[in-house]
């Protein structure tokens, strides 16, 4: 049951779910939980990698830094979020279209 | 090199699904005997025997955002730490040690730079909004 | 048998969480879902041995990241109102059946791209499916941050600390705005 | 000498450093930050000098170094994918080392008398610390992937330093000008090293070399727009076009004028020195392919018209840094032909002495600019009492760059202009090069001496300006850097001998160094490198104990006897000529300029509309801006919104109502008269109609880009699994 | 490696036979059956032990509190009012759950169970003797600070669900306080690991003896400082005076839990009380020396020896004591929360951010750095094995 396949059906659900929710939501912060499940799904792939091809942890360290990277992203993007709250009193993205022509 | 059966993790399936069974039992089983009758003013929010006024989901204070920002850059450097500090006693017996602390050094130092520096901003002090009060005070003398 | 039970109880709260988060049409719980979800992936980590990762999965995101959202659901008020600032009606915040639809399409694109990625991984990987036993990962982890990964290593404290700065920097409030 | 990670790493490693120290405290301690960056790169300086003499002691063709380290290895069975980085050094990095940190060395000491002034004073170094220690990893790499990473570095650098006095509108723009015109450059360089690794499999120059040799690019082609284009000739002009970004050639010469705006030191390192020269490098190293792409015709022509045509517009500038900058563009012109006509040594020879002379001549104008707070040359005039020292040094560079024999300029330029003629010779292809390449010659001729004459001779024209100009005293870090390089304007130093034609012996057999040492990887000669070896870091260096051939003085240059002749006759020819064109030059701007028997204004008024198209500067800033961004890039953005307001917004997101809307409509127009339906709707439709034309040019929604971005993607997949 | 009560159970005779007839009359390999039965058993006794704990850590609370205000205290159900905590929880059992009409009722009724998940998951990798942790994981106290979190996010939903203002302010207050807390301790953490050389509890427990001056508490000057900054941001974490800001009385009614009522504001004192109580074992086993007893009593190898005793029984003795020893240092160190708590006033709220971001955090970096140097340059001695040894040179021997 535990195998590289049924990992990446996982992994893909994950991404597909992230995927749905970026496009779909027009809140910003939804759309930034929509980033993190494909983080995540990408995240899982590369340990499941790891796991079933030669075990040497590198797919480890790769989750790793996305973690890593994902909670920076977290922190800068709803810091951003934050700031266009204050300026816009919004948080609805079609608001986020000013730096249109 | 040792190697586990995943049957440890089962006393941590066990807790969660214990500590759900605690805590849903208690309420079902409570809800066999205790008393059930609402009324609308029992299920007013407390306001100190005021009418509550408006919804509380209003907007907070910008600063508990900073405070977990920090926060969040911490808990990750601490998740990078924790693997490196845990072969820092292995490094040092064969003899990398120094190379090792020299890494450990600089990686905590730039991220003391950052906390440095929220610090010198005065992200980090709660009561900042008294203290530009006060400084406009002073600017409108 | 565990093992299995456990693969299963993850994936389906992985799944599950997911799913809810597509569906949930309140940003709170979708939040809640998330957690749920990030839940079931630190258990798929177990699964496969990937101890440390799950332990990083759980303090990271179960303790950070959803945290971070949480309070910066709190301090944008919620999901807001749906009339923008020209008076116009705007698209629901958490989406309606035409966002739902595009999003569906992009999706089936997207499942398209994966799949034809992936699938000659899964057609060959009755031959690459060579299970190693779980084997404690940390100290492995550890050496290898230490070693071959030492500049990515300390680099990420470079991209924590610019994102520590940057984001204090833009959620700072200005005091020079009155309005 | 024994090479290891601590003799080679310094050089890049201490300006890094440098930056690094100095992006922290150049605040508070600024003096200190500019002794750090100064004195690193001296070091620098020192340890390229070692590897440089040992290099001159060995002195042998096949002498190199090529140490590698892995950087990260992704191989899976069979499937090879590791990529490695390391230093590669052979004599034509050792004296390209020894340029640049000598130049910046010059440089940086200068630059402390001429930015002291400045409030950025700290920060002006930080820049160039790091821009120099990403020239010398460019130079030290042995693969194209780190160049290319220390390239994106320079262009960073490079971007900052011209928008240095970011106060200034001018500047801002002329920054963002260079970054985004290079950018259409680098773009090609990457496409060019992928071409290269689905070929090679790796980067590193001595593979790239070995697998040419050994034919792995024979007979490959890929289609581009249904045409078979051979890989080589692909990969070849991706690189060219890389070449062409960072070393400013037509038609992409359009942002180094305007990277004038940055302070006049960085001006002379980066747009005059070095930078500019790397673009030169690269085509220089990569030349086995340029060969075999057939692309040295390509390539002839494209410096040809940049020499010339910069040149030209060299005639009529009067600011003194953009004469300047468009004899730099000229001189790079002149290195990229002979490229193009298979003069290897003395292209490269002539990206050596161009930098030493101009990073001269532009330090002499920071010194000119420094002393009277002026560009303008028809307001100077007579500064030769006030500035004895920069009009000595001005004036050899002037000769240098001018091809006046005994100089620099003359060694070098002359022997690309004497290959050209060869080449024009065998090959009537080849006769406009060559003619271009004299006439620019000329042109080169009459307006630095032009410059020189008006800045520094006749009457003071603006006697505000002259009153009021600094005198000039010698000191260590004003006048000193400029009489250091003015020496070695000196052509014995890159020939050995005074005219550069290999006949009067002065260090015995070492006359000629740079046609015995540097090593023209053609055809025949590549398959040298396959007996290359590359070691890993920390091994013990067994280089020194090798019993290496001597490199030796051929007169022939491996020709036969008969060709030799024939072309060492054809150069004797082009010696000649170019000297009488030097002078020529030289005479028409003192007779134009000092004697005044030629009137300028003559010239200006005969040839009105040729004037106006040189102050234009041919047009091409208008067709980037006007033609090509204006209406191109510009409609094209307005077509993406139009499709996300349009179709996205429209008839996705209203698509329902617009579907009962529309059909509503249609059964209207049915049921009323045509008439009726004509004249209501037609008009209601009309405006909708402009309403929506008006709306498609507002947009900006992040997630119709994503969406178009999966639907590409897919459709890509979609199209490759078929 | 992975040591869990099943491996320590195994090592007798009984259980292998027992799991191989299993085995036989079932037909499949019945070890993971015996480990889930065992685990549940185990669970289930942890369980129980712990709730009695919170329970009683009510009472303690009131009894000492009343001890230090020189009042009675408890003493109406039960001998000496022990059995209170039995009274109030049939007590919240019956309350009438009130659930308020503006809530958000899907996460009004999460928050609790995150609440004691959060800490009921902890309980996992709680070392009570050598052989009896429920499973000592490899990355054991790092999965302890992860499943800790759980509560941040538990209270800062019940603070939100309950869409009352006193309740917002104590959930937002209790989860920025939680989460800061948690990186001084977390730190303080990491400099221990780094002088153990592992994550799990056996490691961390086994660099140390059972005499004080093995105990990582002075080992060296920065780990016994590090044991305070431990301390206190612990207890800030759990909410504990003079932290308890979130549920401050005089300023935000009952904070977080000013809505729930009944069980469910049970369920979060639960919570909190175990919490307590893990802290408090967190922080024996990190700098007390946890388990360990000292003369090697804990293995049994000299009742063995000198006693002739069955090695098994001897085993069994060893973890007893062991345990004790572990309970002993606990509570020992429970009093010292609650005794701060009737003794100490409340901190302000700008003087616990300060106490958290300005004290506690850079104090806790300096110990990190200053146990690495402390490992590099004395190759992981501890202060009192340097003067011993520097003594022993000395006086001559070797």
């Amino acid at each position: 049951m535990i195998n590289l396949g049924s990992y990446l059906g996982i992994s893909f659900a994950l991404f597909i779910c992230g995927i749905l929710v970026m496009i779909a939501r027009k809140n910003i912060i939804a759309i930034l939980l929509g980033i993190e499940l494909i983080l995540n799904a990408s995240a899982l792939n590369f340990a499941a990698y790891t796991k079933f091809s030669n075990n040497n942890l590198d797919g480890h360290i790769l989750s790793l830094f996305i973690i890593v990277t994902a909670a920076a992203e977290a922190a800068v993007g709803l810091g951003i979020v934050i700031r266009f709250f204050q300026l816009r009193e919004s948080i609805h993205i079609d608001d986020a279209a000013s730096l249109q022509n | 090199m040792s190697t586990f059966n995943l049957d440890v993790y089962m006393p941590v399936v066990i807790l969660i699904a214990l500590a759900m069974l605690v805590a849903g039992g208690s309420l079902l089983l409570g809800g066999l005997i205790r008393p059930h009758n609402p009324n609308k003013l029992k299920e007013t929010a407390y306001e100190c025997g005021e009418e509550p006024i408006g919804s509380a989901w209003a907007n907070f204070n910008v600063r508990f955002y900073v405070i977990a920002l920090v926060f969040i850059i911490f808990d990750v450097e601490s998740a990078l730490m924790f693997p490196v500090a845990a072969v820092f006693k292995k490094f040092t017996q064969i003899g990398l040690g120094g190379t090792l602390l020299v890494s450990v050094f600089s990686f905590v130092l730039i991220l003391v730079a950052g906390l440095v520096y929220c610090w010198k901003k005065g992200d980090l002090d709660w009561i900042k909004s008294f203290h530009s009060q006060a400084n406009y005070a002073k600017k409108d003398k | 048998m565990f093992t299995n039970t456990l693969f299963l109880l993850s994936a389906a709260l992985t799944l599950g969480g997911a799913i809810a988060v597509v569906y949930s049409q309140n940003l709170m719980h979708a939040c809640i879902y998330l957690l749920a979800s990030f839940f079931g992936v630190a258990g798929l980590y177990a699964c496969i041995g990937a101890d440390f990762l799950a332990a990083t999965q759980l303090v990271v995101y179960a303790g950070g990241v959803v945290i971070l959202m949480l309070f910066a659901i709190m301090l944008t008020g919620g999901t807001g109102n749906n009339i923008n600032r020209y008076g116009l009606e705007k698209i629901a915040a958490m989406g309606n059946k035409k966002t739902y639809f595009f999003a569906g399409i992009t999706a089936i694109l997207a499942s398209l791209i994966v799949l034809k990625i992936i699938a000659n991984v899964l057609k060959d990987q009755s031959t690459t499916a060579v299970i190693t036993a779980n084997a404690p990962t940390v100290e492995r982890i550890g050496t290898l941050l230490a070693t071959d990964h030492i500049l990515a290593f300390e680099i990420s404290s470079v991209m924590l600390l610019g994102a520590l700065i940057g984001a204090a920097v833009i959620s700072r409030p200005r005091k020079e705005r009155h309005d | 000498m024994d090479y290891t990670f601590w003799t080679i790493a310094p050089i890049v490693l201490l300006p890094f450093f440098a930056f690094v120290i100095n992006a922290f405290i150049v605040k508070k301690f600024t003096k200190l930050a500019v002794a750090i960056s100064t004195g690193s790169i001296f070091v620098s300086f020192l340890f390229a000098l070692r590897i440089f003499f040992d290099f001159m002691n060995v002195y042998s063709v096949g002498y190199h170094i090529h140490k590698v380290f892995p950087w990260f290895n992704l191989s899976s069975g069979s499937h090879v994918f590791e990529v490695k980085m390391g230093i590669y050094i052979d004599n034509m990095t050792s004296v390209m080392l020894l340029m640049v940190t000598g130049v910046a060395t010059l440089i940086h000491v200068f630059s402390t008398w001429y930015m002291h002034d400045d409030p950025r004073f700290g920060r002006f170094f930080v820049y160039m610390s790091l821009f120099t220690s990403a020239m010398l990893g460019l130079v030290l790499s042995d693969n194209l992937l780190s160049v290319f990473i220390f390239w994106e570095l320079m262009g960073f650098c490079s971007y900052s330093l011209i928008g240095f006095y970011y106060e200034k509108e001018g500047a801002g723009n002329a920054s963002m000008k260079a970054f985004m015109t290079t950018r259409v450059g680098d773009v090609f360089f990457l496409l060019g090293i992928l071409a290269i690794w689905s070929v090679v499999g790796n980067v590193s120059f001595v593979d790239i070399y070995n697998a040419i040799a050994a034919g792995k690019f024979n007979g490959l082609t890929i289609s581009v727009f249904s045409i078979g284009v051979p890989v080589a000739t692909l990969a070849g002009f991706s690189i060219f076009m890389g070449t062409m970004g960072k070393s400013a050639q037509v038609p992409l010469q359009v942002w180094l004028p305007d990277a004038m705006w940055g302070p006049t030191p960085c001006s002379a390192l980066i747009h005059a020195a070095t930078m500019v020269a790397a673009g030169v490098y690269l085509s220089l190293r990569m030349y086995p392919l340029m060969e075999l792409g057939h692309l040295t015709t390509f390539i002839a022509y494209i410096g040809a018209i940049t020499a010339f045509g910069a040149a030209t517009i060299a005639l009529i500038q009067t600011d003194i840094k953009a004469v300047l900058a468009y004899s730099t563009i000229s001189q790079l012109g002149y290195m990229v032909l002979g490229i193009g006509v298979g003069s290897y040594n003395a292209s490269f020879m002539h990206l050596i002495t161009h930098a030493v002379f101009k990073a001269c001549l532009f330090l002499s104008a920071g010194s000119v600019i420094h002393s009277i707070h002026c560009q303008e040359m028809p307001q100077m005039g007579g500064l030769r009492k006030k500035l004895p020292y920069t009009f000595f040094a001005m004036l050899l560079c002037c000769f240098a760059i001018a091809g006046v024999p005994f100089f620099s300029g003359f060694v070098s330029k002359d022997r690309i202009l004497g290959d050209a003629l060869v080449m024009a010779f065998n090959n009537p292809v080849y006769i406009p090069v060559a003619l271009l390449g004299f006439g620019g010659a000329l042109l080169t001729a009459f307006y630095m001496f032009r410059m020189l004459f008006l800045t520094f001779l006749g009457e003071p024209r603006d006697h505000h300006i002259y009153d009021h100009a600094h005198e000039e005293h010698l000191g260590w870090n004003s006048n000193i850097p400029l009489l250091i390089l003015s020496v070695f304007t000196l052509g014995l130093f890159y020939s050995g001998s005074f005219t550069g034609q290999g006949e009067v012996n002065l260090f015995g057999s070492r006359n000629e160094w740079f046609s015995t040492l540097i090593h023209k990887p053609d055809a025949e000669s590549l398959h040298h490198y396959a007996e290359y070896k590359s070691e890993d870091f920390g091994d013990v260096d067994t280089r020194d104990k090798l019993e290496l051939p001597k490199a030796e003085y051929d007169p022939n240059h491996g020709m036969s006897e008969e060709v030799a002749h024939h072309v060492h006759y054809i150069h004797h020819v082009g010696a000649i000529a170019s000297v009488i064109i030097a002078f020529a030059g030289i005479f028409l701007a003192f007779s134009m300029y000092v004697k005044k028997s030629i009137s300028a204004d003559w010239w200006a008024q005969t040839f009105v509309g040729w004037r106006r198209a040189l102050q234009n500067k041919y047009y091409f800033d208008d067709l980037y801006i006007g033609k090509i961004i204006q209406k191109g890039l510009i409609p094209f953005n307005n077509f993406l919104a139009w499709f996300d307001m349009g179709i996205y917004d429209k008839y996705g997101v209203d698509g329902w109502a617009a579907v009962n809307r529309f059909a509503y409509t249609v059964s209207r127009w049915f049921d009323n008269t045509v008439i009726d339906s004509g004249m209501v709707d037609g008009t209601g439709w009309s405006v909708r109609a402009m309403n929506t034309i008006l709306r498609w040019v507002q947009s900006g929604k992040i997630q119709l880009y994503f969406i178009v971005l999966i639907a590409v993607l897919a459709g890509y997949v979609w199209k490759l699994s078929f | 490696m992975n040591s869990t009560v099943v491996t320590y159970l195994s090592q007798s005779k009984e259980l292998t036979n027992a799991i191989s007839w299993l085995t036989k009359a079932l037909g499949f390999d019945a070890s993971s059956l015996v480990a889930f039965v065992i685990f549940l058993v185990a669970c289930l006794i942890v369980v129980g032990v712990m709730s009695t704990i919170g329970g009683l850590g009510t009472y303690a609370e009131r009894k000492i509190s009343a001890d230090l205000q020189m009042r009675i205290g408890p003493n109406r159900v039960g001998p000496y009012g022990i059995l209170q905590f039995l009274a109030d929880g049939v007590k919240m059992i019956l309350k009438e759950d009130i659930i308020p009409s503006g809530a958000d009722r899907f996460t009004f009724m999460l928050a609790p169970f995150l609440c004691l998940v959060g800490v009921f998951a902890t309980l996992a990798v709680i070392p009570f003797s050598s052989g009896f942790i429920l499973a000592d994981l490899n990355v054991g106290i790092f999965y302890l600070v992860g499943m800790a979190s759980l509560v941040g996010v538990g209270v800062f939903l019940g603070g939100y669900a309950s869409n009352s203002k006193w309740s917002m302010l104590g959930g937002m207050r209790g989860a920025s306080q939680i989460i800061s807390y948690e990186i001084p301790a977390t730190i303080t953490i990491i400099s221990i690991v780094l002088l153990a050389g592992g994550l799990s509890m056996g490691t961390l427990i086994g660099g140390q003896g059972g005499m004080p001056q093995e105990w990582y508490l002075f080992h060296n000057p920065f780990a016994f400082v590090g044991f305070f900054v431990f301390f206190i941001a612990a207890l800030a974490e759990t909410n504990r005076a003079p932290f308890d800001l979130p549920e401050a009385e005089s300023e935000l009614v009952s904070g977080y839990h000013t809505e729930y009522s009944g069980m469910r504001f049970g369920l979060f004192a639960l919570a909190e009380y175990i919490e307590v109580f893990v802290v408090c074992g967190v922080a024996t086993a990190l700098f007390l020396g946890g388990y360990k007893v000292p003369f090697d009593l804990g293995t049994g190898a000299i009742l063995v020896e000198k006693l002739g005793m069955d090695e098994m029984l001897a085993k069994n003795i060893g973890q007893l004591l062991e345990m004790g020893a572990f309970f002993t240092k606990t509570f020992a160190l429970y009093y010292v929360v609650i005794w701060v708590r009737w003794t100490l006033p409340r901190l302000r709220v700008d003087q616990l951010m300060t106490l958290c971001w300005k004290y506690l955090t850079p104090i806790a970096i300096f110990n990190l750095l200053g146990c690495a140097v402390w490992m590099y340059a004395f190759d992981g001695k501890s202060i009192y094995s340097l003067i011993f040894e520097t003594a022993a040179t000395v006086a001559g021997h070797h």
